[in-house]
């Protein structure tokens, strides 16, 4: 049944319906200034930069607003990803910020009471990293109920796909190890998942943290037998490049010897951030279809969600196989990015890390993953920073004298409390805030 | 044993979870030492109402956003659940809930939490098996493995042993037989002549429920719909109707309703082809 | 060599080595395993911290024992003392907010919990290694080849004391009767005036006093008292749940069963397998008996 | 209500104009390097001819300057130099020594007044032994802080993994606190602690000495179940054999084992059936510990051990049991403060100067304070050729240092850049410092320059 | 003229020691409304769960579904989802919606078992992928407004009051189009006004879709007026089964159902 056959859809077509040209608008808009600025502002004095910017942000959010569809939503808008005015100046607002951080902070600035600026290039991009990893992980705990443990193994295991294929195969070829992982994590995932089909809640996390023990005898053997002392390197001689007939794209100019080497915070940037996106867009795309609403409804109660016709067993393989896979694919671009990868890597802490990271993100949403690991990352950056640099706290001799040991203790406040006060994490906030601002918005505007 | 059951008055109780309203403005009062009967289906707000008595909402996150429940000329609202029992409350819950794993003693022994005198607790003991003589050699058994009526005896045994001077029993007749549920009811009117203690019954089976208690009330979506003494109600056409399996005249309402002519066709979906396990 | 194997011995000595090395490695293990169980049966909460529990616990003991050089049983008091007092505020100002959230939020806190104590330990008593507790008889005797410590013995006996007392108090005291309600039907508990909040809160106390025993005793084992014991917590997992997180005797059961199992892994295999080998056969126990050899079943109904 | 947006724009617009105008004033002061006065020719004191406690201060000349060098950690007042590892992870009880070490001497030079009129800003940066942290914390060392030079750097894979950007950086590493073989592929590390291989070759020397010979030595292997522990077996192996000694096997204990009764069955099997007479052991002072204790627990106290630099920590001695103990040797470069070296006095002034009482006893200590003092002469000798700055630095660093007594004389006027000196530790009661079994120089020989074992 | 869509022959389910269902026969003719009663416990329940897969009968039982036009399945061979698949869908007493999603998300999985969207395409959100969605969507439609669910479709499901989610989880199993709609007390709780409305949502199904309605239905009232057949069970066991107009007047019917009723 199409819009015009809906009679609440006809009444809609009385209200607000922007042409494809205006929807679309914002997000170009979004795409392409970032681009120009970085091109064209290398001159300028940042606070110049910063104004244009803020200044385009808001037009951008605001035509993002204006811009959209009011009143009832046909079925083919209530699909898209972001219907609603908020979510729509929200995302184009993201948009915005995840093309213009890279030049920002690539920018020479030196912020007031040196605040750390290049070390925020390589928080972001370890964010990206993790959130990629954590919002798979967050698929198959949060969303899809399967309490595992097993996630940080397939870290384990993208890294030594990416050793075996993207370094012993192919000398640095990641484009070559990132599906070749995905593969692998895919079929792993779905065999360290067949407990779940028998198991439920602490004993399947039980269950799935001796498969991370498993995982981590693999490695052992592996590492050794192929590697050496040392471990995988994955930097250097084996740091990924883009193929010389991809050298024609714009922005890629290639170095003197010829090659174009992803190295460099700016140039990962532009690795990690478009796979992170696609991959969350991926799941998210995956959760709002028909086999995301299975694992849904076999989270919730599966005895009712298999009288729907829904094969229990094989929604559960299922959303095993693509969070690992997803992991897998993270633990390459970890691999790679960082440069090394040891046993320490994927030790338990890791795994409990990822564990704080969904539940501080919020547990219900893909998106807490995302706050989640910027949170994780970026806190104890913050921490150092206010030590260092802020009167108030650096005068504290007490937390001048146990800097590390401190940060750790906040973590685990945070964690606690979150989870007492705020049990759907950062991402439940992060709603809240919106919910205001539309309301309060909306009581402004009616 | 003590004499005279405290009254219990429930005064515009407004119930949520979450968003959602359970109890909406209920007025319920049990007068000392009377017999009331609460009837309603499935989800009228029955067992809230329990919960809200007994301070247990927080379990399943409930909250009482208005009203007052007064015991006795005190306020229980707010109040933590062993105070409540302390104050003489006590419930036999819906589908009884035994502690499955612990022995028919143990189970007695349980009810008397809220009290600290060992001898007392004792005498309540010997009493209550007096009163469900049929329990006395399964003392030793693991509650869980007794069949539904004598889990619903210890289950009111059990309730029996705080000394109540208010008991709630939440469908009591659930799964059991007709003689079982009525030699029940028979024990609560004993208990109820003999002990002076106040009885507040919730049931669907509103026969039995109507034919023991002196007041009623008649709880719909969250709203007292009828309230009134025990013989008023079971006149009432209505009450008979939904609760009494017929008989009045409302009956012939669905009946009258009429059946769609066919309008639409059939546009029937392709099925998934389904192979044999 | 991918998987290389370690040499075999039939040495009959040596296999009765193991054995006594792993049941005494087992002891230890039913000691945390107990906390575990303690912990479960009453309020659902897997206690990811109960390691690090364990970890306070010793350095608890080398406060009171070494530094301070109390009394042994006064000391041993105190940090008992102290350990009940923990566990008061654990559950007062942590758990007790927790009741009804999911199951891995609550997992997870306590590994929030964990994190504390892991950075507190680390202000107060720093990054360098201490030596083991040695106030337990020291020395040892040899059986047909094989050397048994004093200590293992004594944490034997403990250890079973430990079971013997908790399962004496939940038989036959009111308040075990009411822990053991409240692990059964937490509701009708409520429902009958015992006090959910109580019960939990003696819980976390008496898992916190077993932590503080479980220090103890560690601490006479462990090569050094350093913040790698905490991953105890973590290794007895697999003793747990053979025992069966539900019941107090399947842990000693569990932990003398896993203690064994690893360290014959350890002396056969290489010391590379022993987590894996412990954790298939929790795996395996998991897969056949999902509620372990001891634990209590309970019916799923729709 | 475009009206409000319109405002808003206009506000922040306004906001960003102000905020503009403030920070030009800011921005103003990091500008390009003014052309200085060619340096003087006044020549820095001869590094191996300064005097012990204080190298620089006395002579310190005002004018002996340098120009700024911000993108070099070079600023009007201060010398930025980092130091990365693990303060708070699981090898804190031995890295954080190293960084208590260079922090204490970095103290000691401010407080005498630094060098080229500036003061040392000593960065430490705690990476956990993880390699995600290390690399935001290079980052930050690297791009925001700009570190002329590091002193100290973290565990072997975070080696591993920075060894490209160190490189492509020309940033000086001095002082990492292991060597391992990829170390000596850069030209960008002085090491002053001995490789493995060197440290495995010393080892068989001391138990040669030890049992009379080194053909006498019947060795087992004890290692951390990490790689760098079958590394060491791997070299342990090598140097016994090649002395014509026997290496009967190597046994691995898990990171974090609590005890190793497996092990110890094998141990002693093997010291019954092949009459092991020495015990080599790999791993941090709590794993040695364990061994340790494992071996008192059954009786194993007559086989002396020695360990690489690792296990020569003061708690193997004073928390170890003391039957196993006193017959346990550690390998390590450095010399503690209670042995007769000149800086004795210093490395304890220093120690307590900075809040670490007592630690100037800990071999770790004493490296991390050679870090810090060989790094003070690399500057000033780098000043001398008027620039200061990563490149100058490396080069200043090719030579040799005074090194006060804390170890032997250093020379990195040769590739590869490291240590040729170590001794077998154990502790002095008397003081409760370390002190070396026999003078470096007994151990000299064991120096061959070979090492590197391919495996697989 | 008969042609039973769904028979069960000796089905016996037991927990532990209790018989839930003992040895119950019955068949369910097609198009007609079969209507189960009986008090609380006596088993109704079970049977639905028997029937849709849920619970394993004792040996010797069978249960048979003869799908329009197809050979005859035997269910007891087949997994609950593969029982849903094959036309036969139900609805649960406490409800089987899933709480926190919307009424539209709800109703989608309703679809489940006529999107064909895999899980690639629905990541990648291919064009067929959204087609198919949309399609689904448009059956959702239909349902909606058959059962007046518009004013909350993007409601949670949680947030609503007790008779929508009934009526949400009796749109979903008609979005499943079933050939046979096994209801599970689809009226408890609702108002004498709801429950006409839910009867005629019933008659719609019955005689707009093509299904055979199986209800489950404690009140008496709407069970006399609407069903074409009835069944009575009590303890597990059937005490009687015929028209309505029979069992009313069926002494062991008034005896065990309206049991005390009787007595007095």
């Amino acid at each position: 049944m199409t819009a015009t056959e809906n009679p609440a859809a006809q009444q809609a077509d009385q209200t607000y319906r922007p042409s494809t040209l205006q929807r679309f608008l914002p997000f170009v808009v979004a795409a392409v200034v970032p681009f120009i600025l970085g091109a064209t502002t290398d001159d300028l004095n940042f606070w110049w930069k910063a104004a244009i910017t803020i200044a385009i942000l808001a037009l951008v959010a605001r035509l993002a607003w204006k811009w959209t569809p009011r009143g009832e939503l046909t079925h083919r808008e209530d699909m898209r990803l972001w219907r609603t005015p908020s979510d729509r100046s929200w995302a184009a607002l993201t948009m915005f910020g995840l093309l213009v951080l890279p030049f920002i902070l690539a920018s020479d600035f030196t912020p007031p009471m040196d605040f750390p600026w290049a070390t925020w290039f390589a928080v972001v991009n370890l964010v990206l990293i993790f959130a990629m990893g954590a919002a798979a992980f967050n698929l198959l705990v949060g969303y899809s109920g399967q309490i595992s443990l097993a996630h940080v193994a397939f870290l384990a295991l993208g890294s030594i796909v990416g050793g075996i294929v993207g370094v012993q195969w192919s000398g640095g070829n990641m484009w070559l190890a990132l599906p070749a992982a995905a593969l692998a994590g895919a079929v792993v995932g779905a065999i360290s998942g067949l407990p779940a089909l028998r198991l439920k809640h602490l004993y399947l996390l039980l269950a799935t943290f001796g498969f991370h023990f498993v995982m981590m005898l693999v490695w052992r053997e592996y590492l050794q037998e192929y590697f050496g002392f040392v471990g995988i390197r994955f930097k250097g001689v084996n740091s990924p490049r883009i193929a010389s007939w991809l050298h024609w794209l714009p922005g890629i100019d290639p170095d003197e010897n010829g090659e174009f080497i992803i190295t460099g915070q700016f140039r990962w940037y532009w690795v990690l951030m478009p796979i992170t996106v696609l991959s969350i867009l991926f799941m998210v795309n995956v959760i709002r279809t028909r086999e995301g609403r299975a694992f849904a409804a076999v989270r919730d109660r599966d005895v009712s969600a298999s009288l729907l016709g829904i094969n229990v067993a094989r929604s559960k393989l299922m959303a095993f196989a693509l969070s690992s896979a997803v992991v897998a694919m993270s633990g390459v671009l970890a691999s790679f990015y960082i440069g090394s990868r040891g046993e320490d890597s994927f030790n338990v802490q890791t795994v409990l890390n990822y564990a704080i990271i969904i539940v501080v993100g919020g547990f219900s949403s893909i998106q807490g993953a995302i706050f989640g690991s910027a949170f994780f990352w970026f806190l104890p950056e913050w921490f150092k920073w206010a030590r260092e640099e802020l009167w108030f706290v650096r005068d504290i001799e007490f937390l001048s004298d146990y800097p590390s040991e401190i940060d750790l203790a906040i973590k685990g406040f945070l964690v606690v409390i979150i989870l007492m006060f705020k049990p759907d994490g950062l991402a439940g906030m992060w709603r809240d805030f919106k919910n205001w601002l539309s309301r309060s918005l909306a009581r402004r505007n009616p | 044993m003590s004499g005279g059951g405290l009254d219990l008055r429930i005064q515009d109780l407004t119930v949520v979870y979450g968003g959602v309203t359970a109890l909406d403005n209920v007025n319920i009062t049990v007068p000392s030492g009377g017999f009331v009967s609460v009837l309603g289906a499935n989800g009228a707000g029955k067992t809230t109402l329990v919960r809200s008595i007994t301070s247990l909402l927080y379990l399943h996150k409930g909250r009482v956003r208005r009203g007052s429940i007064v015991l006795g000329g005190e306020s229980i609202l707010g109040k933590k659940s062993p105070d409540i029992v302390s104050a003489g409350v006590a419930q036999v819950p819906e589908g009884r809930k035994l502690f499955p794993n612990l022995t028919v003693k143990e189970n007695l022994l349980c009810g008397a939490a809220s009290r600290s005198d060992v001898s007392g607790i004792d005498e309540s003991l010997e009493q209550t098996l007096e009163l469900f003589s049929q329990l006395r050699p399964l003392l030793s058994q693991t509650a869980g493995l007794l069949s539904g009526g004598e889990q619903q005896m210890v289950a009111v045994g059990r309730a029996l042993m705080s000394q109540p001077t208010l008991l709630i029993c939440d469908e009591l007749s659930l799964g059991l037989a007709p003689k079982i549920v009525h030699r029940l009811f028979e024990l609560l009117t004993e208990i109820n002549e003999t002990r002076g203690t106040s009885i507040l019954v919730i049931e669907q089976n509103a026969s039995l429920a109507l034919q023991h208690a002196n007041d009623a009330y008649v709880l719909e979506l969250g709203r007292v719909l009828m309230e009134g003494s025990a013989t008023e109600l079971k006149g009432n056409p209505m009450v008979q109707e939904l609760y009494l399996g017929g008989g009045g005249e409302a009956h012939t309402s669905y009946a009258a309703i009429e059946r769609p002519s066919r309008s639409r066709p059939l546009e029937h979906g392709q099925r998934p082809p389904v192979t044999e396990s | 060599m991918l998987l290389a194997f370690g040499n075999f011995t039939a040495d009959p000595s040596v296999n009765l080595q193991l054995l006594i090395g792993g049941l005494a490695l087992g002891a230890i293990y039913a000691v945390v395993a107990l906390g575990f169980v303690l912990v479960y049966k009453s309020t659902d909460v897997l206690n990811l911290a109960h390691g690090e529990f364990l970890m306070l616990g010793a350095y608890f003991a080398l406060t009171f024992l070494i530094s301070e050089n109390l009394n042994f049983f006064l000391g041993v008091f105190v940090l008992l003392l102290v350990m009940l007092v923990f566990g008061l505020v654990v559950h007062y100002g942590i758990m007790r907010r927790m009741v009804g959230q999911g199951f891995f939020a609550i997992v997870l806190i306590t590994l929030g919990i964990a994190t504390i104590i892991r950075a507190l330990l680390l202000i107060f008593y720093g990054p360098t290694e201490r030596a083991r507790l040695d106030l337990l008889p020291q020395g040892s005797f040899e059986v047909g080849g094989a050397t048994v410590r004093h200590v293992d013995l004594v944490i034997f006996g403990v250890v079973a004391l430990c079971v013997l007392l908790f399962f004496l108090f939940f038989k036959y005291t009111r308040l075990g009767l009411h822990m053991r309600a409240v692990a059964d039907d937490i509701e009708a508990a409520a429902a009958m005036g015992i006090d959910p909040d109580k019960v939990y809160a003696m819980t976390w106390a008496a898992a916190m006093v077993m932590a503080g025993v479980g220090g103890l005793l560690f601490g006479h084992v462990t090569g050094a008292i350093d913040r790698s014991i905490e991953a105890i917590g973590l290794r007895a997992f697999p003793a747990a749940v053979v025992g069966g997180l539900t019941s107090l005797g399947g842990s000693i059961v569990g932990g003398l069963v896993v203690g064994v199992i690893e360290q014959f892994a350890n002396g056969h295999l290489g010391t590379k397998w022993r987590e894996p080998v412990a954790f298939s056969v929790m795996f395996v126990v998991l897969l056949v008996r999902p509620t372990g050899l001891w634990g209590r079943k309970d019916l799923e109904r729709v | 209500m475009l009206n409000r947006w319109l405002k808003l724009a206009v506000v922040v617009f306004a906001f960003a104009l102000i905020a503009a105008a403030c920070g030009n004033d800011d921005d103003d002061t990091p500008a390009a390097p003014e052309p200085t006065a060619a340096p003087t020719e006044a020549p820095a004191p001869e590094p191996e001819a300064t005097e012990a406690p204080a190298p620089a201060e006395e002579e310190a000349p005002a004018e002996m300057t340098v120009p700024d060098n911000p993108d070099n950690g070079v600023t009007s007042d201060s010398i930025r130099v980092g130091w990365m590892g693990d303060l708070t992870g699981p090898t804190a009880s031995s890295q954080s020594f190293n960084s208590h070490g260079s922090e204490a001497y970095f103290e000691c030079a401010n407080r005498d007044g630094g060098a080229l009129g500036r003061m040392f800003d000593y960065l430490p940066e705690d990476d956990q032994f993880n390699a995600d942290n290390a690399a935001i914390n290079f980052t930050k060392l690297t791009e925001d802080d700009k570190v002329i030079a590091l002193v100290g750097l973290g565990g072997s894979h975070i080696s591993t993994q920075l060894q490209p950007d160190i490189e492509t950086l020309n940033l000086p590493v001095i002082g990492p606190p292991q060597t391992i073989d990829i170390q000596l592929e850069g030209d960008q590390y002085f090491n002053n602690l001995a490789h493995y291989g060197d440290q495995a070759d010393l080892a068989a020397g001391h138990i040669g000495a030890t049992v009379g010979g080194i053909e006498n030595a019947v060795v087992m292997g004890i290692s951390l179940e990490v790689p760098s522990g079958t590394e060491f077996a791997a070299y342990v192996e090598q140097s016994v054999i090649k002395g014509g000694g026997t290496y009967v096997n190597t046994l691995y204990v898990a990171p974090g084992a609590t005890e190793v009764t497996a092990q110890m069955v094998e141990l002693q099997s093997a010291i019954d059936d092949q009459g092991v007479n020495y015990v080599t052991l790999h791993g941090s002072p709590g794993a040695g510990l364990v061994v340790m204790q494992g071996m008192a627990d059954v009786g194993i106290t007559d086989v002396p051990i020695i360990g690489i630099h690792g296990i020569a920590a003061n708690s193997i001695w004073t928390e170890g049991p003391p039957e196993v103990s006193d017959e346990t040797f550690g390998i390590h470069s450095f010399l503690t403060a209670n042995n007769d070296i000149e800086a004795s006095a210093m490395m304890e002034e220093c120690a307590s100067l900075a809040g670490y009482d007592g630690e100037h006893l800990n071999l770790n200590f004493a490296h991390g304070f050679l870090n810090g003092y060989v790094f003070h002469q690399a500057v000033e000798r780098a000043a001398e050729t008027g620039e200061l700055s990563r490149e100058s630095l490396t080069e200043a660093l090719k030579g040799s240092f005074d090194t006060m007594g804390i170890t032997c004389p250093i020379d990195w006027s040769a590739f590869p850049y490291h240590s040729q000196c170590g001794a077998a530790f154990s502790l002095d009661a008397a003081s409760g410092g370390m002190l070396a079994a026999n003078p470096f120089a007994f151990y000299a020989d064991s120096f061959d320059g070979e090492y590197g074992i391919e495996i697989g | 003229m008969s042609d039973p869509i769904l028979s069960f022959d000796d089905l016996t389910v037991q927990f532990g020691g209790v018989r839930a269902c003992d040895s119950i026969s019955g068949s369910v003719e097609r198009g007609s409304l079969f209507a189960l009663i009986g008090p609380n416990g006596a088993g109704k329940t079970t049977l639905v769960n028997a029937v849709s897969g849920v619970y394993k009968p004792l040996p010797g039982a069978k249960v048979q579904f003869h799908p329009n036009g197809e050979p005859i399945k035997d269910l007891l061979s087949y997994r609950p989802y593969q029982i849903a698949r094959l036309g036969v869908a139900r609805t649960f007493q406490n409800l089987g919606l899933f709480m926190g999603e919307n009424v539209l998300t709800n109703l989608l999985l309703g679809r489940y078992i006529h999107e064909h969207t895999r899980l690639i395409e629905g990541g990648l959100f291919t064009r067929r992928a959204v087609k198919r969605e949309l399609a689904a969507r448009a059956a959702i439609e239909r349902v909606v407004d058959l059962l007046d669910l518009g004013a909350f479709k993007r409601e949670p499901v949680g947030d609503l009051p007790y008779g929508v989610q009934k009526r949400v989880e009796f749109g979903r199993v008609l979005a499943m189009e079933p050939e046979l709609l096994m209801l599970d007390e689809p009226m408890a709780g609702m108002s004498v006004d709801e429950k006409q409305d839910m009867i005629r949502y019933i008659y719609s199904a019955q005689d707009e879709l093509d299904m055979t309605v199986f209800l489950i239905e404690h009140d008496m009232g709407v069970v006399m007026s609407i069903a074409d057949h009835v069944m009575v069970l009590d303890f597990g066991q059937k005490i009687a089964e015929g028209t309505p107009a029979a069992m009313q007047q069926d002494e062991r019917v008034i005896a065990a159902y309206l049991g005390t009723e009787v007595e007095v």
